[in-house]
């Protein structure tokens, strides 16, 4: 019971890009297009699961002196193996996703993550909230990349969905676009659930 | 005329409209059946009242004793029998204790107004005499005069300045006194130099007002060291700080008093002594109402009645206020004069900052004003706001800013006031 | 200082092990991931000289001065034959550097393809310039003269239609080939180069 | 008796009002708009007509929906559209002017809070963000028609290629100096460029208009020409203090920008220094943009970065205040 | 002088054109985070330059000094986080000492500064760049500017927000974006100022 | 294997010196952290209003630990985090009583006439600078509504009539209404009193009758009525004793205008029935 409701914490409730507002950059830089959210976001849930799981079973080995230094240890190194080994064996997936590896170990949602949940829960729940808050920020790049793709180069996926007679706005796959809409968005979630800081 | 014409940063030109009054001379007005002295007609402490209900009071006595040095004497205005002694309503308190007397309309006077040569008194004298008389600043704030002439020892005054910007639209009591009375006031001066003992007197008036220029210039050239200065026509030029920097070019310090610059300002009507009773124009006491009766009445349903200058009168909930020392103006305005514009959104045009003559940035004293974010508010030095209204007549947008000010301004004198109690 | 150095121990623990992992996952992975980087850039060459089937460094170091943009060549052979060259080129395009392989078929003396390797520029501007639409019009221009740049449409050989919005890359990558189309000439008079 | 009206001084107004100052700038730019549809045609009438249009009304479904009184009766979005279609080429298509005008209203100025909340000028801010989304329609420059009212459909003619502005060969990136127009057809108008900016003498008399009803004051006009011509006359293309200052003043939209954009209220500093760092600082930037940056014109990325730092402009030029015994900020 | 060219081509490059914050989505979290007071924006820019700056320098020697000769160049990322990771702590340690309203106004952020994308990701450009010292330090220092710039003329729109009639779902977080969206269309106006 | 040992060398020494460096660091640049502060914090509401007089929660708890404020300053919290405050602490508070804030005025729309049309800001300060403000009792409220502004809890509301009322259940005594209040017409007064005294007007009963159906007109019924000595009056005004008042309700059984307000529905039915 506990589980599903990390899990679905994670999704909905705490949110990482529309409730936190945490891993902006790559939120950013990464939805110019739907499949780039995807890629992106099936990265990041892959080492957020990981490093809370490694993390929540060091929990009491870390002192509270050298915790951050340990823990973005831990996260860069679970990047980096997962980057050779897919370069080396997974050749096509590392093709697609590649040039995002690297930039996961500084997305903060999963340094928050390790310090706010993993370093402070068991190994079980610590990967549920991985799970829960990788599957939150895919959802959240997904739709931000289609409405980016959709309205700036009028394709979804790679595949077009207009007319001829649509000329794409260019701006929204630039970097004010990323900006903007992710704006817009979360006013309209607001509103919708009638949230307001 | 070949005089400097003087001025100061910031400002606005609101149109004069003195047509109305300036070319009237000054009519005496019958005093009325019953009059209200407030016993709280300035800045400073109330008076405690020396009279009963039934006591007969002569013209021109003491009927109330300040409390406190920062305060003046007020007198019977008429003759007559105390009738009794209760809360009225006040032009500047909305409600005080007054002394009610019922005028028997014999204008018996009381021994002590026998008038006195200037030349012969003496400094101490002098002081006393203007203590006894319950002089008050008729600039508005009706300021106790022996207070400005009694600074402290180690504050050196050397200039004096009389007010006679007269820079409110509509009025133009000043301006009458100065063309009818130039003598007066140029006595009024020459004691106020007596007393302070300096050797430099100004008379600072507007050059939209040449014949009382004139008539003061004739007059003044009996005076050593005296003499007239002329002013740009612009609101607020009688402010005093403003008036100092235009005439002398100080600046008064943030928080201070002029005499930290060396100077005092005392207006036209406070010099020619125009606060005693016997030459007022209209007995202290005597009602608006009946004010405005002599006047001819009222046309129409009147919406506004203000007691001073549209800038910086205070607005009237009734018309049975008494005249108060300090009140140099009754202003009645028709409903559509009065008309108070909606508020709108700021649109940032800046004016408010060009005109506002201390240099403050009224829309964001105001912004945060209203947000109730008092401690901003000061932080833009909303304390040095002078209230002139400059900000408020000139904003297109008819934002309410002069009011937030002295709201914040209010609010923060609480605080610290509090703070202080702590 | 003993929880310092308590301190120092935990943290070295922890960075071993990392090393050890990350040591051990190199050492393993090594070798495939250099043979596929070799595959990358063997294709890259071979996507804008398809006939060659194996490529040949060329030393560039004289023509450094006088063709600072281009920044490798290779010869493309076929067997004993040589089909033609590869020339990675740098030029500046409107947000940063563009990488270019431009390949020139040597048997004919004209441009084979002009491929962009990486690039800065606006997505749906001046990113058009990668598309084929584009680059497409390099294919079986003459090295004789170099190649221009014009708004609307091309009416002679030696020109180049602008993207539209975008000739400020236009003319970056134009320049890139004629730079690579020039130095294939020098290389020619100069003997380091052979038909 | 009715009970008397009681408030707070002053009792009396000054006569000017935010409508008024609006209308102001409005009849202000009639000339400049006249002259637009004199040498770009019907078009560029319509073009006006369908920017006010759909300013007004996108202010209006964007206060109704959000349950705020509607004010489109204070004029300003009439002058957001009118600015915005004076900043666009007459050969856009016509749906242009419709998104533009509802980026401005609704993004830019209501979504901040709406009259004087927003930080940027809307009419910009849109153009700046239409010249991203669509670059091939914001910079393809039509010939002026030099006949009166020319046929509606001039883009749709042959000569609506993307042809060079005056200051795009100024900058040598196309055409050559022999085609720079002469200088009399610069000021007068006539020129490729957008709708509003190609009349100099048009935007100038009412510019002086402005000045006199005190609307605008001197400060960040002046201090934005000036610098512009300074900069550009001292860095030359031949070396130090041989450019050509004169052509750089009246091509391009610096008129424009200089009177009536980088004077808006809402995004311009309040403080009289304030205005004129904000002027200086506009001058800088055009400059640089014109001289070495990727566009040929630089009016709007530079008043819109003086936007961006007017609040703090406004923070650190305070104005002395009487008296003050200056020791903080 | 072709040198300090160079030099002053990286400083401009970094802070206006590719400004960490408006163009090349770095640092984005703190950006909007620390951001409500001009004062803390303007603490957070410094902290930021300092660590930016000290970042350059040491992962510039740790790469060319130990990673390179030895072939490690796999622990890259590895190390460079560690060494922000490591400077961090440092910095919030001698903060919290020193300056305790500084401490107390960047609260959680300062930690954020570890996982700032932007910190690593200067390490990062100045390796793939193939900056010498000088340079990288130049470049460290210029993002840092560019986002201390950014951050500052944000913190100042954001307060004069304070007193506006934003619409309640906007309030917060959306209003802040669209800002920044507004900001960075102004930036683009940098767009290809140096070629 | 070579490049493995090397890696685990260069990867892990770093690991010895930065966690020496960040040792040495943390004892050099160590600052005495009170344990007891963040604990305090842990259990403070979290507002931040500044009731308290320290700058939010951190600086209060930071006080407490300093000895500079009281273990149950935060008024907000009540006893139950006083009493939590207090075992952090080491101290034994006092259970106090809550308190919450009244409107001292019930001069309305029906009940109150205005003596002018005021036109300006909408705020009791700007509106009580013009002679009193626009009521035609000068000690009513004005209903613009600053102390709603000033309560950090939403607990305060301008009724239909145009004055303002506290919501008792919101409400945390937390004071600020009645800093800012300028009339001076709220008041904190203990839960448990049900009987208070809605008027603070010192006119003469005449007047206040012109101004207002429901002020106190200085009658004294209500002395005679208490029996319990409870009700004094300062400037014709009654005044209730909280410490002496038993909630019998009586006096507000006998005012004649019902300026006493009392809940009946909380009556102390023993005490009549005693009498
Ligand atoms: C508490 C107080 C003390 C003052 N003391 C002096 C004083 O010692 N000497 C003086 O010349 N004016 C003094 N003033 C007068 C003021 O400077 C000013 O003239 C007065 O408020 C009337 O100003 P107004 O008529 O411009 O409104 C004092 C004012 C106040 C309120
Ligand atoms: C905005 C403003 C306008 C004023 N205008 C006048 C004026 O026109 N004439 C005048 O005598 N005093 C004017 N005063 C009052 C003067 O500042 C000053 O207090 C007064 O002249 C002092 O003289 P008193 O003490 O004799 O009243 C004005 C004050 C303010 C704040
Ligand atoms: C957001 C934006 C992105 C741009 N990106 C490019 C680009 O990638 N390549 C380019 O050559 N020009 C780019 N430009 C430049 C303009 O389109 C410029 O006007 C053009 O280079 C010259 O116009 P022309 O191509 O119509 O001759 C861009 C402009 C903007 C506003
Ligand atoms: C002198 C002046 C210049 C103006 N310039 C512009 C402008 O360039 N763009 C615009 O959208 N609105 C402009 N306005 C209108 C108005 O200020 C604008 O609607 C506000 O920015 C909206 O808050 C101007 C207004 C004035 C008084
Ligand atoms: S005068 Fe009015 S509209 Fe203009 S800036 Fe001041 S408050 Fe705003
Ligand atoms: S802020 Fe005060 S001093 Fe300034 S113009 Fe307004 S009322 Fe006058
Ligand atoms: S209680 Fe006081 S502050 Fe509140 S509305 Fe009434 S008068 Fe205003
Ligand atoms: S009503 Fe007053 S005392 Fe009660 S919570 Fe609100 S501000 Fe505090
Ligand atoms: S993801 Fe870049 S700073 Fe948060």
């Amino acid at each position: 019971m506990k589980a599903v409701k990390v899990f679905f914490n994670g999704v909905l409730n705490e949110n990482p890009t529309f409730r936190m507002v945490l891993g902006m950059c790559p939120t950013l830089a990464l939805t110019t297009a739907a499949i780039n959210g995807i890629g992106m976001g099936l990265a990041t849930t892959f080492v957020l699961v990981g490093s809370n799981l490694v993390i929540s079973l060091l929990k009491n080995f870390v002192p509270q002196k050298i915790r951050i230094p340990a823990f973005v240890v831990v996260i860069a190194t679970f990047v980096t193996v997962v980057s050779m080994i897919m370069q080396a064996f997974l050749p096509e997936l590392n093709k697609s996703l590649g040039i995002y590896i690297p930039l996961i170990v500084v997305n903060c949602i999963i340094l928050a993550r390790a310090e706010s949940f993993a370093s402070k829960n068991s190994v079980l729940l610590s990967i549920i909230d991985g799970l829960g808050m990788g599957i939150g920020f895919t959802l959240a790049l997904l739709l931000l990349g289609s409405i980016r793709e959709i309205v700036g180069a009028g394709t979804w996926f790679g595949m077009p969905v207009f007319s001829d007679g649509f000329s794409p706005a260019v701006i929204m796959i630039l970097p004010p676009g990323g900006f903007i809409t992710l704006g817009l968005v979360l006013g309209l979630l607001n509103k919708l659930t009638g949230r307001a800081e | 005329m070949g005089l400097k014409v003087f001025g100061f940063k910031g400002g606005v030109h609101p149109l004069h409209r003195k047509e109305g009054t300036q070319d009237k001379a000054v009519e005496r007005m019958q005093a009325p059946k019953l009059v209200y002295i407030p016993l709280q007609q300035h800045i400073g402490a109330p008076c405690e009242p020396l009279v009963k209900p039934g006591d007969r009071v002569k013209l021109g006595q003491k009927i109330g004793q300040p409390k406190g040095f920062v305060g003046a004497p007020v007198h019977a205005s008429v003759s007559g029998v105390v009738k009794e002694i209760r809360q009225v309503p006040h032009p500047a308190m909305g409600q005080g204790l007054a002394v009610v007397i019922e005028n028997d309309g014999m204008d018996e006077p009381d021994e002590s107004i026998a008038p006195k040569n200037l030349e012969s008194l003496g400094v101490e004298e002098l002081r006393d005499l203007i203590l006894e008389a319950g002089i008050v600043g008729m600039g508005g704030a009706a300021f106790p005069t022996h207070v400005k002439l009694s600074p402290p020892k180690d504050r050196k005054i050397d200039t004096v300045i009389l007010n006679g910007a007269e820079c409110e639209p509509y009025l133009t009591a000043d301006h009458r006194l100065m063309v009818e009375n130039p003598q007066d006031v140029v006595d009024g001066l020459k004691a106020i130099m007596k007393v302070l003992g300096v050797e430099r007197g100004y008379i600072a008036i507007e050059d939209n007002k040449p014949d009382a220029i004139r008539a003061i210039s004739d007059a003044v050239k009996s005076v050593p060291g005296a003499k007239v200065v002329q002013l740009k026509t612009k609101y607020p030029q009688g402010a005093e700080k403003q008036l100092i920097y235009a005439v002398t070019g100080r600046q008064v310090p943030s928080g201070g008093l002029p005499m930290d610059v060396g100077v005092v300002v005392n207006n036209v009507g406070t010099g020619g002594g125009v606060a005693q009773p016997k030459n007022l124009l209209v007995r202290i006491g005597t009602t608006f109402r009946d004010v405005i009766d002599a006047c001819g009445g009222l046309v129409g349903q009147p919406a506004k009645v203000i007691s001073g200058g549209p800038m910086m009168g205070i607005a009237q909930y009734t018309l049975d206020v008494p005249v108060i020392k300090g009140t140099s103006g009754i202003l009645v305005l028709t409903k559509q004069e009065a008309e108070t514009p909606e508020p709108g959104p700021c649109i940032r045009c800046g004016r408010c900052v060009e005109a506002c003559p201390m240099g403050l940035m009224p829309l964001f004293i105001s912004a945060y004003a209203l947000k109730g974010d008092y401690d901003n508010s000061e932080r833009l030095h909303a304390m040095d706001c002078i209230e002139c209204g400059c900000c408020s007549y000139i904003c297109p947008a008819k934002r309410p800013l002069v009011q937030s000010v002295r709201t914040a301004k209010r609010v923060i004198t609480e605080r610290r006031r509090r703070a202080a109690a702590n | 200082m003993s929880e310092g150095v308590k301190l120092s121990i935990k943290l070295f623990i922890i960075t071993a092990v990392a090393a050890l992992a990350l040591g051990i996952t190199h050492a393993v992975t090594e070798e495939p991931i250099r043979l596929q980087n070799e595959q990358v850039s063997l294709e890259a060459r071979k996507a804008v000289l398809p006939d060659a089937e194996e490529f040949v460094r060329v030393d560039l170091s004289e023509y450094k001065d006088e063709y600072p943009n281009v920044v490798e060549a290779y010869q493309g052979k076929a067997g004993e034959d040589t089909v033609g060259y590869v020339f990675k080129v740098i030029s500046k395009g409107y947000g940063g550097d563009v990488e270019l392989f431009v390949g020139i078929d040597a048997r004919e003396d004209k441009v084979k393809n002009v491929n962009i390797i990486s690039h800065n520029e606006t997505p749906g501007l001046g990113a058009k310039a990668a598309g084929p639409d584009f680059l497409g019009q390099y294919s079986g221009k003459p090295v004789g003269s170099p190649l221009t740049v014009v708004r609307g449409s091309a009416t002679q050989d030696t020109q180049v239609e602008a993207i539209t919005g975008a000739t400020i890359t236009s003319k970056a990558v134009t320049e890139g080939v004629n730079s690579a189309a020039e130095l294939y000439g020098r290389l020619l008079k100069d003997g380091g180069a052979e038909r | 008796m009715e009970p008397l009206i009681v408030s707070s001084s002053p009792h009396v107004y000054s006569k000017d009002t935010t409508a008024r100052i609006m209308l102001d700038v409005v009849l202000a730019l009639l000339p400049a708009a006249a002259a637009g549809v004199y040498f770009f045609g019907g078009r560029a009438a319509l073009i006006m007509v369908i920017s006010v249009l759909s300013a007004v009304m996108t202010e209006a479904i964007v206060q109704k929906l959000m349950k705020k009184p509607v004010t489109i009766s204070d004029w300003s979005a009439v002058v957001t559209g009118l600015m915005l279609a004076f900043n666009l080429p007459p050969t856009v298509p016509l749906w242009l002017p419709v998104v533009g005008s509802a980026i401005a209203i609704a993004l830019v100025k209501q979504a901040f809070g709406g009259l004087g909340h927003n930080f940027m000028n809307p009419a910009l801010a849109a153009r700046a963000i239409l010249l991203a989304a669509w670059p091939v329609y914001m910079t393809t420059w039509a010939d002026p028609i030099h006949g009166a009212m020319g046929a509606v459909n001039a883009a749709a003619s042959a000569d609506a290629v993307s042809s060079a502005t005056p200051l795009a060969i100024l900058k040598g990136l196309e055409g050559t100096q022999e085609q720079l127009p002469p200088l009399w057809s610069i000021i007068v108008g006539g020129t490729r460029g957008c709708l509003g900016e190609t009349s100099d003498l048009a935007l100038l008399l009412g510019a002086a208009y402005l000045l006199w009803r005190r609307v605008i004051s001197w400060r960040i006009p002046f201090s934005f020409i000036s610098t512009v011509a300074l900069l550009t006359w001292v860095l030359g293309p031949q070396g130090l203090f041989t450019g050509n200052a004169i052509y750089h003043i009246f091509s391009g939209g610096l008129i424009l920008g200089a009177f009536y954009m980088a004077t808006d209220y809402s995004s311009s500093p309040v403080t009289p220094k304030g205005q004129i760092i904000m002027g200086i600082g506009c001058g800088i930037i055009t400059s640089i943009i014109r001289l070495y940056g990727g566009y040929p014109e630089g009016v709007t990325y530079s008043i819109l970065l003086m936007n961006v730092a007017a609040p703090l402009i406004d923070r650190f030029t305070m104005p002395r205040i009487y008296g003050e015994v200056r020791a903080d900020v | 002088m072709e040198y300090v060219g160079k030099i002053f081509v990286i400083l401009i490059s970094s802070i206006l054109i590719n400004n960490f914050v408006m163009s090349r989505f770095l640092g984005i979290c703190p950006f909007l985070g620390v951001s409500k007071r001009v004062e803390t924006a303007v603490g957070m820019g410094a902290a930021v330059t300092f660590v930016m700056a000290m970042t350059s320098l040491i992962t510039y020697i740790i790469q060319y000094a130990i990673l390179e000769p030895l072939g490690l160049e796999y622990l890259q990322t590895i190390i460079f986080i560690l060494v922000i990771a490591s400077l961090v702590q440092f910095v919030e340690m001698v903060i919290q000492k020193t300056s305790p309203t500084l401490y107390q106004a960047l609260g959680v952020y300062l930690p954020l500064i570890t996982t700032n994308c932007a910190v690593l990701g200067v390490a990062i450009i100045n390796i793939d760049e193939k900056y010498d010292l000088i340079q990288a330090l130049f470049n460290g220092v210029g993002a840092a500017l560019g986002f201390t710039l950014a951050i500052v003329l944000f913190a100042g729109i954001r307060e004069r927000l304070e007193s506006s009639d934003i619409p309640k779902p906007l309030k917060g977080f959306p209003i802040a974006l669209i800002t920044a969206g507004l900001m960075s269309v102004a930036f683009l106006g940098f767009q290809g100022l140096i070629k | 294997m070579e490049k493995i040992l090397l890696s685990l060398l260069s990867l892990g020494g770093m690991g010895l010196l930065f966690g020496a460096v960040l040792a040495f660091a943390s004892r050099k640049f160590a600052i005495e952290k009170d344990p007891r502060a963040e604990a305090i914090r842990e259990v403070l509401p979290g507002a931040n209003c500044g009731a308290c007089g320290y700058p939010g929660c951190d600086g209060f708890a930071e006080a407490v630990t300093s000895g500079k404020a009281p273990v149950d300053g935060c008024t907000v919290g009540g006893s139950p985090v006083a009493m939590k405050v207090g075992s952090i602490m080491g101290v034994q508070v006092e259970q106090r009583e809550r308190v919450i804030a009244r409107v001292l005025c019930q001069g309305d729309c029906q009940n109150a006439v205005n003596k002018y049309e005021y036109k300006g800001v909408q705020d009791c300060v700007a509106a009580s600078m013009l002679a009193d403000g626009f009521k035609g009792c000068s000690y009513g409220c004005l209903g613009l509504g600053t102390c709603v502004r000033a309560c950090p809890f939403d607990a305060i509301h301008i009724s239909d009539g145009g004055i303002a009322v506290v919501d008792s259940d919101k409400c945390t005594g937390c004071g600020k209404c009645v800093e800012a209040c300028p009339k001076n017409l709220i008041q904190l007064i203990p839960e448990s009193s049900q009987v208070q005294v809605l008027c603070i007007s010192r006119d003469p009963g005449k007047q206040v009758r012109q101004n207002c159906k429901v002020g106190c007109i200085g009658c004294r019924l209500c002395v005679k009525a208490c029996q319990f000595d409870a009700i004094d009056f300062v400037d014709n005004l009654a005044r209730i004793r909280y410490d002496k008042c038993v909630n019998c309700m009586a006096c507000a059984e006998k005012c004649p205008t019902g300026a006493i307000h009392a809940d009946f529905a909380k009556r102390k039915v023993a005490f009549i029935a005693e009498n």
